[in-house]
């Protein structure tokens, strides 16, 4: 397998696995500019959710002599092929945000780690709650690691109370609409929650304009996950309870100076950069902007 | 003679309701707080910008069309209307900045998606390209504008008047059932008691004998396209008025959830036959199901499965019926 | 074959009722067909003639009564089966795949294959030729059925039952759309296949052209049989009260009208070949036509009759060059519309095709092209509508279940009237008729005969163009050939002959010879 | 006469070849590196899924149907494969384990597949259920399956054997490649050169027609839809074995892709007119486009609307051509 030249000029992908979503959108923002500031060429690649665009893209990469790959993965298990293929042809990944369940296929993967951020805000949850009452939990795209992760982190802590009762589980693919609609029919068979738990806050805010509308926004809680703009102001004004910060763009500048001090001949890197959530509330809101700490 | 044929129609028209009213009992039994009228407004809520999309849909498929491009053109004139209000416009040559109030937002937004839907139509009248592909390429068009336009982020706050429109009722019906009800009523008149209604019905039936009529039958298929487009865009309206946010993702699959609607509802795909009562049974039928299934509290994955069964069976039933 | 004793009764049918919806199509209806005969069955529009041979061929399973096989019961299950058994039919309407070519056509069902299970297209293609050759049509068996015009799309079906080699061939008005001399053709293969003991079941509307191969008659009315006999029993004008009913006056003669002004006037019509540049389809054609006058147009199939008529009538503006004036004003229609607001009509030849939305009503199949008077500030009004369709309806004598009905469900006679109608209600100046009896009875045809009349004597000016030469003769006061796109002659009643007209309508290149 | 025709037809052709000729050249100067052996195996590669569902989507619409749950009955055929080959079948009852060979496997999902498809097939035939519907259904049924199958997680780690399937090469030429070849090269035969291939022309031309010439309409109906759910599975295949996983949201939105290519390779979706050689040069077209927008770095938001842009005008020039 060939060595990657000197640092001069060589091509950078970032390959993410959707952009129908405003935060995949700043995670490649921030990927893109970091490595066009480290004096890279920057491709973008958009998997449109698809494992198999996904794969398609690497091919395109592989051929296409770019040098390191800054990965956001469509599927834990469907990424890795593609991954060890672009391993195989020498060309390093990195992969931000999400993981993919390999080891010593990528070079590093620098991760969100949604389940002890989830472990936060369901303690938040708990004590918000009061130990008891019954919310409803709605869930991102079936299938995705990020909402199974989330929704794991969550129950590890909410569960042990047996008075926090859950009365309704529903998907709603991480999507606004979506959100409302469902919660808009939730609320018709449990119009007495006390919470909302959404797997993201494009959900939370769906979520909230189905409470508002019902007139019932004072009394639910709604907590989301992410740490979108819109979210951050509706904690500000009370809206929404909290959520869970993710660092989309540390992620991303990490994944992208790594990639840099690879081509320059580094090669231990940590197998898993876990980037810690934060838990936002009305308290500390002030420490944070939208997708990050305020400067 | 008269009398039967009318009670046939009338008949199969009964039997679309007879289903939805079976499911409607269903729910009733097995779905805690299905029945009451609280959960009727907010079926009809949830169903009022699909009714939008499929009366437009009806149109174009009763002229033997199709339109792929419904739920992108919402996206669009949707995040135009949240863009004017939230950043009006800079004329930076003149140094000018005008800002909007909701209802001329609203108009702009409206005449954007007509806009688009004449784009289609000129694209299918004039050049000749099968719908199917003309409304796909606007599905990717408009969808991927929107995204441009938004920078791929949610556009927010969009000021009280602006909401109310989604989340305000009138006389306690809500406002969106209201603005449905209104294109219902409207397209069902023009269809029923116009001239043009009639056309569209020519134009689907056999295109050549239309047009030796005197049909113009170009200018009938840019009239359906665009108000398809602007009956988008009033979907664009209520969705984001409702989410008092534009999304760049608004409306995603919502193509095959109103050619279902108009296709449940009895309406033929090869044109020419149907009505835009039978699309709103066929919305009905959808939304009661979508609201039934999470009521219920099914496990969603069961939920997607026994969405696909209850379609099918609704229709068998429709047309075992319609057969004998 | 040989073994089939003539006379011997293969197929009959017994107390055949069959309904649709409400209305029985059938009532009790028989028929018994021998073999090596001609066996017309005829009968007014709507009489059942074809609802009893779609039961005979196995397209309709629901009916009451028996169909017995050479004595034996069957009940086909489907159009295959009968074929299967020998029946083979041509129906009323055409049922060509446009797409595939001639050759596919009339093999469907039936492909040769090769050793590898592939299609034998050259045998397929050779067969095909061979056929068309005996039915005196020369085109390429490779050619797709969309590129042929109707007559010889009909011949296409004539090929494709001859193709079976049944032993009882169905042929349902198989001369509404050819020209007499294929009828000639057709008339003697009817004699060979006969004589092979091939059975015919002949309907028709032509009752010279019954009268002229039919052994057998049988009588239809109202679904049932009304009778059956030897032809030589049966003097035209029995067939005429057997089918009516009644007695009918059918010697009609048209009224002598005082020719008016000068109504239309065509001058150079030019209309390009759509695939030869430099070639035309209608070539330098002028003529006028004054009110009350009936101008004939007639010329044998393919002559460029239809389109002269879709050229006159604005469809054709892109390719066409001319002159026109109406009344004296000068016409630029550049599309069917214009055509129709300066007051033209056209009854297309096809009504399937061009005449009719038939998943309509015929209220508003009626109204389509005049909807505009029944408007009411913008909206309209159904009263009006129903008023205005059951007026023309009416003296049409348009025979369906209901106004409301779909037009699909009427007979094809009916379906023509009502092409008829909606033109008439449009109140034209000038009413362009391409061959609008094809496929009517003869006392639908007499009231259509009686209704030109009496639009011509109303003042309207007519063009009329036909394929039979006798109703050319009787309805025209002028008539003009055309053969090969050209205007080849022209008489006034008066003098022309039928031999004169049929020798002005032969394409040069067969004149010559 | 002949010679008019075919020369017509193969003009035809021709203009999309020209279309995705221009294409290729422009991305050859404008996208560094699209012009090479490597890349035109990856395009190859990347359109064999598509071309497998499109070659059974051309027999579909060639009748005048539609096939929505092609993107469906590819996950969930390729779900099935993966979890045979993965965990095997437990027969509880009998204490017995089977374990499934890669070709074992594949056979069975084929098959899954094959009835999938004839299930939408007796929707349609045998209760008149619209295609539009039964399909549409079938979407959300089967991918509610393979949800439920699949517990929502992919099946990973499915062996050389099954793995070299998508990855593999013979001749130097990638496996997938030459599957979809054989696939279009064996449906183009079935379609020119046998009955049930005149048969499937003969009911989308003219349905009356071919029942009264004798044709089995119902039948000819069940095997087309019979062979675009295998032929989906087959497309299963390829994307389980390149991924070494099933996932369950394999194949979401490929219905669109499929009848694009579909539609763009000139087959009418009234039926009765087109071709499976149509079929590859539309999947061509939008592999090609993919890749070189791809491959030139184009903003992937600009990339939707510059590949809406291109497909209109490939269309339309296709069109004004056969026009004039
Ligand atoms: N599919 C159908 N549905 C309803 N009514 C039908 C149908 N087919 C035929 N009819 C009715 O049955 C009657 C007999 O029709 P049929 O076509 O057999 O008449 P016909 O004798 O062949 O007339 P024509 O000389 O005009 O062809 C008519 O009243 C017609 O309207
Ligand atoms: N679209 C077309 N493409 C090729 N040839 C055509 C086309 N339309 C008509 N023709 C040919 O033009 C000639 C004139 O046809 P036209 O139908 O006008 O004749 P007609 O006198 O009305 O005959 P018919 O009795 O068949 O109606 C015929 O040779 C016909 O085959
Ligand atoms: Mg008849
Ligand atoms: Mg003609």
């Amino acid at each position: 397998s060939k060595e990657p030249s000197s640092e001069a000029s060589q091509k950078v992908a970032v390959v993410v696995s959707t952009l129908n979503n405003p935060w995949f959108v700043v995670l490649k923002d921030a990927a893109q500019a970091k490595a066009e500031a480290l004096g890279y060429d920057v491709d973008v690649f958009d998997s449109q959710n698809s494992p198999a665009t996904e794969a398609s893209h690497f091919d395109t990469i592989i051929y296409g002599k770019y040098a390191p790959i800054l990965f956001n993965p469509t599927d834990a298990e469907g990424s890795i092929a593609s991954v060890k293929r672009a391993k195989d042809a020498g060309i390093p990944t990195f992969c931000m945000d999400r993981e993919i369940s390999a080891n010593d296929v990528a070079i590093s993967q620098i991760l969100s780690d949604s389940f002890t951020g989830c472990v936060a805000l369901g303690e938040y949850f708990v004590q918000k709650l009061g130990e008891k009452g019954t919310y409803v939990e709605l869930l991102g795209l079936l299938g995705d690691n990020n909402t199974r992760n989330r929704s794991d982190g969550f129950h590890s802590v909410v569960d042990n109370y047996p008075e926090l009762k859950m009365v309704a589980q529903q998907t709603a693919d991480f999507d606004r609409t979506k959100a409302m609609e469902v919660m808009d029919s939730i609320l018709q068979a449990h119009p007495d929650i006390n919470a909302v738990f959404c797997g993201n806050d494009a959900m939370a805010m769906g979520a909230y304009r189905a409470l508002a509308t019902a007139g019932k926004a004072e009394q639910v809680m709604v907590f989301g996950f992410d740490g979108a703009k819109d979210v951050i102001e509706a904690i500000r004004t009370g809206d929404i309870v909290a959520t869970g910060m993710q660092f989309p763009k540390t992620m991303a500048q990490t994944a992208a100076e790594y990639a840099d001090q690879y081509l320059k001949g580094k090669r231990d890197f940590p197998q898993k950069v876990p980037v810690a959530v934060e838990l936002v509330t009305q308290e500390n809101i002030d420490r944070y902007t939208a997708y990050g700490r305020s400067e | 003679m008269l009398e039967r044929t009318d009670y046939r129609a009338i008949a199969s028209r009964f039997r679309s309701l007879v289903a939805l009213l079976l499911m409607v009992l269903a729910f009733s039994i097995f779905a805690d707080g299905f029945l009451s009228v609280d959960n009727l407004w907010t079926v009809m809520r949830q169903i009022s910008v699909n009714t939008c999309l499929s009366v437009g849909m009806t149109l174009v498929i009763l002229t033997g069309g199709f339109d792929l491009s419904v739920g992108s053109i919402l996206a669009l004139s949707g995040a135009i209307m949240a863009g004017l209000l939230k950043f009006g416009t800079q004329l930076e040559a003149l140094d000018l900045y005008i800002g909007y109030q909701a209802p001329a937002a609203i108009l702009i937004g409206i005449l954007a998606g007509a806009f688009l839907g004449l784009f289609n139509g000129v694209a299918i009248t004039r050049f000749k390209v099968p719908p199917f592909v003309a409304t796909l390429a606007m599905l990717t068009i408009a969808r991927g504008l929107t995204k441009l336009y938004t920078g791929g982020e949610a556009i927010t706050g969009l000021g009280e008047a602006f909401v109310s429109i989604g989340s305000g009722r009138l006389l306690g019906i809500p406002n969106q059932v209201w603005i449905a009800a209104g294109i219902v009523v409207a397209v069902a008149v023009l269809l029923k008691r116009t001239r043009f209604g009639r056309y569209i019905y020519a134009v689907g039936g056999n295109e050549a004998a239309a047009q030796l009529s005197g049909v113009n039958v170009k200018r009938v298929k840019l009239m359906v396209y665009t108000i398809a487009g602007a009956l988008s865009a009033v979907g664009g309206l209520i969705v984001t008025s409702r989410l008092n946010s534009a999304t760049p993702i608004a409306g995603e699959g919502f193509e095959l959830d109103s050619i279902a609607a108009v296709v449940i509802g009895g309406t033929s795909l090869s044109g020419g036959k149907g009505s835009v009562l039978g699309t709103v049974l066929g919305a009905l039928i959808i939304g009661v199901l979508n609201s039934g299934l999470v009521i219920m509290g099914v496990d969603p994955f069961w939920q997607t499965v026994i969405k696909g069964f209850v379609i099918l069976l609704a229709v068998v039933v429709d047309r075992l019926n319609a057969k004998e | 074959m040989v073994a089939v004793e003539h006379n011997e009764v293969v197929l009959a049918a017994e107390g055949i009722t069959k309904r649709f919806g409400g209305i029985k199509a059938l009532d009790g209806a028989h028929l018994s067909i021998q073999a090596g005969q001609v066996h017309a069955v005829v009968g007014e529009n709507g009489a059942g003639k074809s609802t009893l041979m779609k039961v005979l061929a196995g397209v309709h399973r629901d009916y009451e009564g028996r169909v017995l096989l050479a004595g034996r019961e069957v009940a086909f299950a489907n159009p295959r089966q009968a074929q299967e058994a020998g029946i083979a039919i041509i129906h009323q309407e055409l049922n060509l795949i446009a797409q595939l070519s001639i050759a596919e056509n009339v093999f469907l069902g039936r492909e040769f294959l090769n050793p590898l299970g592939l299609i034998d297209f050259r045998k397929m293609y050779d067969e095909a030729g061979t056929l068309l050759d005996k039915l005196d049509l020369h085109v390429d068996p490779r050619r797709s059925v969309s590129e042929l015009r109707v007559g010889q799309q009909q011949i296409v079906e004539i090929a494709k039952a001859l193709a079976l080699d049944a032993r009882v061939i169905i042929m349902d008005e198989p001369t509404s759309a050819i020209s007499e001399r294929e009828v000639e053709v057709l008339f003697r293969l009817i004699a060979s296949l006969t004589q092979r003991g091939v059975a015919v079941v002949y309907i028709s509307h032509k009752l010279d052209e019954v009268s002229r191969i039919a052994d057998r008659i049988t009588v239809m009315r109202d679904g049932r049989t009304v009778g059956s006999r030897a032809c030589r029993e049966l003097s035209h004008d029995d067939i005429v009260r057997m089918m009516v009913g009644r007695d009918v006056d059918e010697f009609f003669a048209k009224a002598e009208v005082a020719r008016g002004t000068e109504a239309l006037r065509v001058e150079g019509i030019r209309l390009d070949h759509p695939d030869r540049p430099g070639d035309y389809l209608v070539r330098d054609i002028s003529f006028s036509v004054h009110r009350g006058e009936v101008l004939g147009l007639f010329g044998l199939m393919g002559a460029g009759r239809t389109e002269l008529f879709e050229t006159i009538f604005g469809l054709h503006a892109q390719s066409s060059t001319g002159r026109m004036s109406l009344g004296g004003a000068e016409l630029h229609a550049s599309s069917p519309l214009d055509a129709i607001e300066a007051g033209l009509a056209l009854v297309p030849e096809d009504r399937k095709l061009q005449g009719l939305i038939l998943d309509m009503s015929v209220t508003a199949n009626i109204s389509l092209a005049s909807i505009a008077a029944v408007e009411r500030c913008g909206f309209l009004s159904e009263r009006r509508e129903r008023i205005l369709a059951a007026d023309y309806a009416n003296r049409l004598r348009i025979k369906t279940a209901s106004q409301r009905q779909s037009v699909k469900n009427l007979s094809g006679g009916n379906q023509q009237k009502v092409v008829i109608a909606k033109w008439l209600a449009t109140k034209p100046k000038v009413l362009l008729l391409d061959e609008p009896t094809r496929g009517i009875d003869v006392n639908a045809k007499n009231e259509i005969y009686k209704l030109i009349s009496e639009l011509a004597a109303a003042g309207l000016a007519i063009v009329m163009s036909s394929s039979e030469l006798p109703e050319i003769m009787t309805i025209a006061d002028r008539i003009i050939v055309l053969s090969e796109g050209r205007q080849t002659a022209e008489f006034p009643r008066a003098t022309a002959t039928e031999e004169s007209i049929l020798k002005a309508a032969l394409p040069r290149s067969l004149s010559a010879s």
